[in-house]
């Protein structure tokens, strides 16, 4: 019950493919920052489809960055964040 | 009803990061959590610097960390090893080493390693920026 | 060596927001311009998303500074490239950004760089 | 919640000396072990690099730190993981380490974080 | 005999890019080449910050850009508008912003970007770290 | 006639990957910092290989880091980096 947070863009580092080959069965994965920008690329955003309901984008990082939620990426604010990091036991940040 | 302790990694302005901890810390305080306190370490600790002159036509998010402190009583604590080889220091830490300037006043605090410990040690997650 | 102007180019590969890259590349890019060089910008990899129109900063209160990018061109900064395959692979069309510029091929980055004297990137 | 001590696990995700994340992680793992926290420390990715033996930064005028790590058990820090994966591919051996490490997979990592109450990554 | 300028736009300590610009410099300066000067921006403005007590048994960059200004006449110029931002200031500039204290002091000196432009254009070669 | 300067290692990010995917004939590629680490990175390093007399390895980066040259990696001191940037026409830091 791990929520893994994220904050660099995949076309820029490995961080997200890092995570990705090492998340557990029932953790989920917060896009915030450049990290939204992982919707927009292809392989990755196959990878979160697989995911289905394990998936968060930040509201304020993606309406920044102009990017658009798709498939089945929950939305949540800043509000929703808070709330987020206490549905899961603990956080890690990447 | 839980509790946090922010850890703040990253410098302000030239990462987001240092941003994106303030707004978790409003929402959490404004959805009447308890932020325990923010602990600035590495470059983080230079969020704790006064002398910083932010752009009238910009966000001051030194401004915004003041106002934290202020309007919700949470404690900014800056790590004292990791502030000070960035040029991040109190008067005393200024006095102790001959230097006439400094650079961190409250509500920022200088403290040591072991408040982090305090702080974790009381709150319901931690959670790094 | 001479009292004549330099040519710099100037790639920008970060995107905007996460760090401080963009806004500070764009300060430069102008300053250079207004202190008689001759700059160019080349927008390459995450770099081309500081180009879209879509943007909304004010969410994070960051400074809205694609909207000067149209400016550029009384700053007299005139030739803006952009990298074709790196619009492609973030799914981006040409229409999505802010403003003209001229595309340019992966292997042509090299070729116009040498035209340049200096380079920087952010 | 209590007054009892926390059990608190620090990734090392970095390289040494491109950053500093690797000596100022230390130094978090030393000091939450002085003040009585149960520490465990996991090296994955470029992180495993920090624990060679070989390495040798007063080239670059950087801090040996590397050579702290054998004494970490006499901080009380004994829980060390290493990812076999990251060694597997950079080509390092265990041999090459400059401490006793214990070897963990991959999906080993959030199973092992489970048990902790914080975790913090550099 | 060839010319350098160098700009530095990372943070010291925190990243090797300042440390490994120092290098080049004294490289430089010793195989007789000319450092017409370096201009931080960016984090590297960082670097002019007098208020940074580096550990006694760690390097200081700080004094090592001092001996470099000192022993080869090499300018160390810091972009004015990046470094106000991030805390380091000149005394006129705290004068100026009514804060009591400022973190840059000769031999670095607050300076425009048109200063890097005069720089470059005597420059064989611009190296960024 | 470019000398490309790399920093960070290619396992953590892709500045060396989208690099060499821009590589000029007769540009060249030097390798400071954590870039030295490209050496160890099996992908990356054969594709320096097949870039003979063109790779250029910071000495005091690698031996700090306890890592060898291999294949045609040319080794350079900081006096031969000064040299190098004048062997080139121009500098791009990555």
């Amino acid at each position: 019950m791990i929520l893994h947070k994220l904050t660099s863009s995949p076309f820029k580092d490995l961080s997200l493919q890092h995570c990705l080959q090492r998340l557990g069965e029932s953790d989920g994965v917060l896009l915030t920052q450049d990290a939204v920008y992982a919707l927009i690329h292809q392989d990755i955003r196959e990878k979160l489809n697989a995911l289905s309901g394990k998936v968060f984008l930040l509201e304020e990082d993606a309406d920044a960055r102009g990017i658009e939620a798709n498939g089945n990426v929950e939305i949540i604010d800043y509000e929703g964040f808070v709330e987020l990091t206490l549905k899961f036991n603990k956080v890690v940040s990447w | 009803m839980s509790s946090f302790t922010l850890l703040v990694t990253s410098a302000p302005f030239t990462e987001q990061n240092a941003y994106s901890a303030y707004r978790f810390a409003l929402a959490s305080v404004q959805a009447k959590h308890s932020v325990n306190g923010i602990f600035f370490y590495q470059s983080g600790t230079l969020n704790g610097s006064s002398l910083q002159l932010t752009p009238s036509n910009e966000f001051d998010l030194y401004a915004a960390w003041q106002g934290l402190a202020n309007d919700y009583n949470v404690p900014l604590m800056v790590c004292v090893s990791a502030a000070n080889r960035r040029g991040v220091t109190t008067a005393q830490e200024a006095l102790d080493s001959d230097t006439p300037h400094f650079s961190l006043t409250p509500p920022f605090e200088s403290v040591g390693l072991g408040e982090l410990a305090v702080l974790m040690k009381n709150s319901d997650r931690l959670i790094q920026f | 060596m001479s009292d004549s102007i330099s040519t710099i180019a100037i790639i920008n590969q970060s995107a905007p927001y996460g760090t401080s890259h963009g806004q500070e590349s764009l300060d430069m890019a102008m300053a250079m311009s207004n202190f008689g060089q001759d700059v160019s910008l080349f927008f390459i990899e995450d770099g081309v998303l500081q180009l879209l129109s879509k943007q909304a900063p004010e969410n994070i209160d960051a400074k809205t500074y694609h909207k000067t990018f149209p400016a550029l061109e009384f700053y007299d900064i005139d030739n803006i490239y952009v990298c074709k395959q790196s619009l492609k692979s973030r799914g981006i069309k040409v229409s999505e950004l802010c403003i003209d510029i001229t595309l340019i091929e992966l292997h042509e980055l090299p070729t116009l760089l040498a035209c340049q004297q200096h380079v920087m990137s952010f």
